[in-house]
């Protein structure tokens, strides 16, 4: 029954559908605000369009350069999208715990965090292009820009509930979301899951104008599949994370005393977060232009960083 | 005003001033090019190097430096002979001019001397036959050059 | 597949070996150049040390097949140089033409030209600062700007009958006349633009993000620029007052004059601001010229010899003067026509701007300058810091699998 | 119809060469993906690497310069893989035709799949065109013969 | 000059997700093209003499004149020869068209002409009518 759940609801599989959504979502968003139409003909509105994209990609050949490691490009892909989709099954969906909880698996998932960059690192060094070398050199300087806000702001949740594990961060937002408290917090997580997903503003590891295809350039078929895959799912694990530790996770009003309508009106709350926050990533990155590398190590050490200390002292005041 | 600046500058030069419409040309030897193009950009303020064309004249080559400033042209022109195609550079005093000079050597085969520009093919491909002659002079036949390059 | 084609197309992207200093090829195929055009960046970590263009890659002979070619020809031709300037192209050689010869021109057609040359300068503008917002990764800005163009192009293609081509200037006259219809559609959609400008003008000065990749990137000062000639917009973004049109204006700008804006500020900010003032000041000389359009012909017949002589001509085009040397020997075909396109002589100051720049700026500033390679295909190697050496020749590594890299040879 | 084809034929993902044209074809090209004609609609993307692409677009005349660049572009791209000619230059020359540096055509270097006319051809038209090489409509009879 | 703002384009975003989007149907719908918009270049074989004329003046060298028969004029027996056009390579500018003294040529507004085969892009109509 466990792994059932964990296989399918509210398990990966669920999740990867969850990812194809956020990748039609953000398309379609950004291009109704831009006048136009977005993705229409495949599925209804669209809908279908990025599993269109998935399966073409993996139905295609895949080359691997000459003068790359082999080994790496062969089994990295799957061990990068292991990441994202480990980090996810210990997200709480229906109720106030996850599948399988841990009482500190909010440690485990800021390690999977950064073993998704350092895979993504990995890949990009292994392809031995001129390209994908600069852009891993971008990818690591912002890796250790954002690492230390996102983890300083994802404390504050830790400290305000007195728990380490998300299911305990999750009941103990039962009565007031964290967000009231630790507003500051909220949006420097946000700002740095933009780095970490490298979207706009911070999509400087994959700026298409100044170094190709970033560190994906040589990529192909399979691969290429399954590193857009885990990108998406990566949106969605941060998103998750986001609405666990701000935004109460599952919690909501209670409308019906049976267990498992309460569960489906659980997962509709969750749901809605979740879809709320993506869309409001996707917002901002409509909205902004990519900055220099220097500029957002900047905007990292000498603003966000301060900031999310002073959130830190003030929920520590505040418990 | 500027009329007499210039043909005060020819008889220095012992060149030659013409007037095309509302333009002037200045016909100088080739040793002199570099003293007339010095001259003719310092005149009257700042005049612009539009740019340096070469024309195949039949047994000369013929190579002009455009100046513009306001409503008139002044060309200094050099002819080269076909056998002995060098003339000074003058992108010591005019950088602006090292891109057209390099621009008529591809061309047209002219060398300057003391263009950094001159050892290397600027606009033609690589695969541009050496034995070919350069693609302006009239001696050039594009459709055999094509056949060179296999481009049919 | 062989086992040749097979190991070409492994090695491809791959890298080679690493030379010495890190270089990074820009081009020629690159996702933010439209144009394939070769760009050798030398980098110590992000910061540009040098820039070695290699032009050429569109280079296809026009020049020569001028010379093969009849008068009428070759204004197709030279109409086909460029796609974003080709109004500019065709009315400088038949402009320049008909100078050679005792014809007058109908003062209507005249008008037309302007009208057309105004369009144009809008629609190649609105391009540019579309691209400047796909350099930036501000994708919107792209979209906002490339549908608002698209009125334009509804415009040309509404009077002369193609997007992109117009083959609208012909010699003696202009090809296709003004109808009511097209004149209330001219005065709407100017109006529109202007009001979309403003909009974008105060977009450009306040996103944050954006402002940050323009403002003070690519300083050009007064000195540089008049040691490297630049025209057009760049070179009034370094503070001087040079404008075709204005100083020697042709066709009817004699009558519709411009109002020339300069800055001294001289990097990317001030360019969009001055490209942005010229959409605003090209929208109300069109209005201007169709208040005055004067009644007649708009085409008079036009001998197909042309007279012995020659004609220097340049016009103001969007990227700036481009010039043109014609020489008749008085037969149907002209002896030498000679094009210097405005990207050629922006191209030295643009590597002059980008000396010392962090790689994120390659693509703001040298795309900054508004090449068109189209036009230019001519050039190479330049350095303009004199203490460098000059290095070029000797074929060692593909890179990005499409490109041999030269260096070595002659010194300054 | 199989899962596979179904998918190939709503996600075209295009890669666009210059191969020494004057870049009014690239225009339209890029035209096709902003507001007006929105090609992401059929699921047409612009990638910016030849090895995520499954159609390329190729304009201008071929030169010398950019022959050998063009064939190790199409190599770099995985199977199946698809090349469509788009405008005058890259069918036949067009107006460059005789001049020394100019091949006529793309078909001479890479096998071509599609050719769409034009000089420029219209957005509509490269939309069409992208349509049918995915739909694969039979060859069209011969003009009136 | 306005103050620097983070994410001053959230207005207009929004703004123009309420409107209509601006792009066209056309795939699924019809087209509006311009009068004037110049396209594939059709021949009207009637009225086509043959006189080589837009041969001469075709900048792309689009027009071949190929032999079709002989014609006697009174003694003299010349040779007819009709066009064919390359429309692959045709830059649709309409000089051919301006040319032509008969009204032979004309410039329609079609412009799907994306095909799989550039042969069948040679349009031989003109031979047709001999007289």
């Amino acid at each position: 029954m466990q792994l059932l759940q964990l296989l399918v609801f509210p398990g990966l599989t669920f999740f990867v559908w969850i990812a194809f959504a956020f990748e039609w979502l953000e398309r379609k968003t950004a291009a109704r605000m831009q006048g136009r139409v977005g993705p229409m003909i495949a599925g209804p509105f669209g809908l279908l369009q990025p599993v269109a994209d998935f399966l073409k990609l993996a139905s295609k050949e895949q080359i691997i350069p000459k003068h790359s490691e082999k080994f790496v490009l062969t089994w990295g892909p799957p061990l990068y999208f292991a990441a994202p989709a480990i980090g996810i099954i210990f997200i709480p969906v229906i109720g106030n715990e996850s599948i399988i909880g841990h009482p500190l698996d909010l440690l485990f998932v800021l390690f999977v965090l950064a073993f998704s960059t350092l895979m993504a690192s990995l890949l990009g060094y292994s392809a031995a292009g001129r390209y994908s070398t600069i852009a891993v050199g971008r990818l690591v300087v912002q890796y250790t820009s954002y690492e230390i806000p996102l983890i300083l702001s994802v404390i504050s949740p830790a400290i305000l509930a007195g728990n380490l594990s998300l299911g305990g961060i999750v009941s103990a937002q039962s009565n007031y979301w964290f967000i009231l408290s630790a507003p500051i917090g909220f949006a420097v997580f946000i700002i740095a899951s933009l780095a970490e997903l490298e979207k706009p503003p911070f999509d400087i590891p994959s700026a298409k104008t100044e170094i190709v295809g970033g560190w994906m350039t040589d990529f192909s078929g399979n691969a290429l599949a399954y590193v857009k895959l885990t990108k998406n799912l990566s949106y969605v694990f941060l998103s998750a994370l986001a609405v666990t530790l701000f935004l109460g996770g599952p919690n909501g009003p209670v409308l019906f005393h049976q267990i498992i309508l309460q569960y489906v009106m659980n997962t509709i709350y969750f749901m809605v977060k979740l879809f709320s926050v993506g869309f409001l990533i996707f917002v901002v990155k409509t909205a902004l232009a990519r900055i220099r590398i220097d500029q957002a190590a900047e905007l990292f050490w000498t603003i966000l960083t301060p900031l999310s200390l002073a959130q830190l002292g003030l929920v520590i005041l505040l418990r | 005003m500027i009329e007499e600046e210039l043909s005060a500058m020819a008889a220095e030069l012992s060149g030659k001033l013409s007037r095309v419409r509302k333009s002037f040309v200045l016909q100088v030897s080739p040793e002199k090019v570099k003293d007339a193009c010095q001259h003719v950009s310092q005149l009257d303020g700042y005049y612009h190097l539009s740019t340096v064309t070469g024309a195949d004249m039949g047994d000369k080559i013929s190579v002009m430096y455009h100046f513009w400033k306001g409503k008139e042209f002044v060309t200094v022109e050099a002819d080269v002979p076909k056998s002995d195609r060098h003339l000074p550079s003058i992108s010591s005093e005019l950088p602006s001019a090292l891109l057209y000079e390099a621009e008529v050597k591809d061309l047209l085969g002219v060398v300057f001397d003391g263009n950094p520009l001159m050892g290397t093919r600027l606009l033609l491909p690589d695969i541009y036959p050496e034995d070919a002659p350069p693609p302006l002079t009239k001696e050039a036949d594009p459709e055999k050059i094509r056949k060179m390059m296999e481009l049919e | 597949m062989s086992e040749e084609e097979k190991e070409r197309r492994e090695v491809g992207a791959g890298l080679m070996e690493y030379s010495p200093e890190n270089l990074v090829p820009f081009g020629p195929v690159h996702p933010s150049l439209k144009e394939p055009e070769y760009f050798k960046l030398i980098l110590e970590g992000e910061k540009i040390v040098e820039v070695h263009p290699r032009i050429g890659y569109v280079h296809r002979g026009i020049e020569r097949a001028a010379q093969d070619r009849t008068w009428v020809k070759n204004i197709y031709l030279f109409e086909r140089i460029c796609g974003i300037c080709s109004f500019a192209h065709s009315l400088a050689y038949t402009e320049g033409t008909e100078s050679l010869t005792e014809f007058q021109i109908p003062v209507r057609a005249k008008y037309l030209r302007v009208l057309i040359a105004e369009l144009e300068r809008i629609h190649s503008h609105l391009l540019w600062l579309g691209l400047v917002g796909y350099w930036t990764g501000f994708d919107t800005l792209f979209m906002w700007i490339w549908k608002d163009r698209e009125h334009v192009l509804d415009l040309l293609e509404a009077i002369t009958g193609n997007r992109v081509h117009k083959s609208f200037s012909t010699l003696g006259g202009v090809r296709k006349d003004l109808t009511p219809a097209l004149v209330s559609k001219l005065e709407e959609e100017t109006k529109f633009i202007t009001e979309r400008v403003k909009y974008y003008e105060t977009l450009v000065h306040s996103e944050e993000t954006l402002v940050s990749r323009t403002r003070g990137v690519g300083r050009l000062t007064k000195e540089i620029a008049e040691r490297l000639c630049p025209v057009g917009p760049l070179l009034r973004c370094s503070g001087i007052d040079r404008d075709v049109r204005k100083e020697d204006p042709y066709a009817a700008y004699e009558f519709i004059q411009p109002e020339v804006k300069t800055s001294n500020a001289g990097d990317i900010e001030s360019l969009l601001s001055i490209r942005l003032a010229e959409v605003t000041d090209s929208c109300r000389m069109i209005s201007e010229a169709l208040d005055r359009l004067p009644e007649g012909p708009v085409r008079v017949p036009f001998p197909r010899i042309i007279p012995r002589g020659d004609a220097f001509f340049h016009v103001e085009a969007p990227r700036g003067e481009l010039f043109y040397f014609i020489r008749s020997n008085g037969t149907p075909k002209p002896e030498r026509v000679k094009i210097r396109t405005p990207t050629l002589a922006n191209l030295l100051t643009a590597a002059e701007m980008l000396k010392g720049r962090p790689l994120a700026d390659v693509p703001v500033v040298l795309t900054g300058i508004d090449p068109c390679f189209g036009c230019m295909d001519r050039v190479t190697v330049i350095d303009v810091d004199k203490s460098k050496k000059w290095s070029v020749s000797g074929e060692e590594l593909r890179v990005y699998g499409i490109e041999y890299y030269r260096r070595g040879a002659g010194k300054r | 119809m199989t899962l596979k084809d179904w998918a190939r034929k709503k996600s075209i993902w295009v890669f666009d060469v210059n191969a020494a044209s004057c870049n009014g074809c690239d225009i339209e090209i890029l035209d096709a993906f902003t507001p007006r004609y929105d090609v992401e609609r059929i699921g047409v993307v612009l990638v910016p690497s030849p090895r995520h692409a499954d159609v390329l677009l190729v304009t201008g005349t071929v030169n010398a310069m950019m022959k050998d660049r063009l064939k190790t572009i199409y190599e770099q791209m995985s199977e199946p893989k698809y090349v469509v000619a788009v405008g005058a230059c890259a069918l036949g020359g067009g107006v460059y035709k005789g001049c020394y540096n100019v091949g006529h055509g793309v078909d001479k270097v890479i096998p071509v799949n599609l050719y769409i006319p034009g000089c420029p051809p219209r957005p509509e038209a490269i939309i069409f065109g992208i349509l049918k090489l995915v739909t694969g409509e039979p060859p069209d009879p011969k003009e009136e013969e | 000059m306005s103050k620097k703002r983070i994410g001053k384009a959230l207005g207009e975003m929004f703004k123009t997700a309420m409107e209509e989007p601006v792009t066209v149907k056309y795939p699924f719908g019809a087209v509006i093209v311009a009068e004037r918009f110049r396209g594939k270049l059709d021949v009207d074989p009637i009225r086509c003499t043959g006189c080589g004329v837009c041969e001469i003046v075709c900048p792309a060298g689009v027009i071949t004149m190929v032999p079709v028969g002989k014609r006697s004029i009174g003694q003299r027996e010349i040779e007819v020869k009709k066009p064919v056009f390359d429309l692959y390579t045709c830059i649709s500018c309409g000089q051919c068209v301006e040319d032509c003294r008969f009204g032979a040529l004309a410039l329609t507004n079609k412009f799907e002409l994306a095909v799989f085969d550039k042969g069948s892009l040679i349009m031989k109509k003109a031979l047709k009518v001999v007289q």
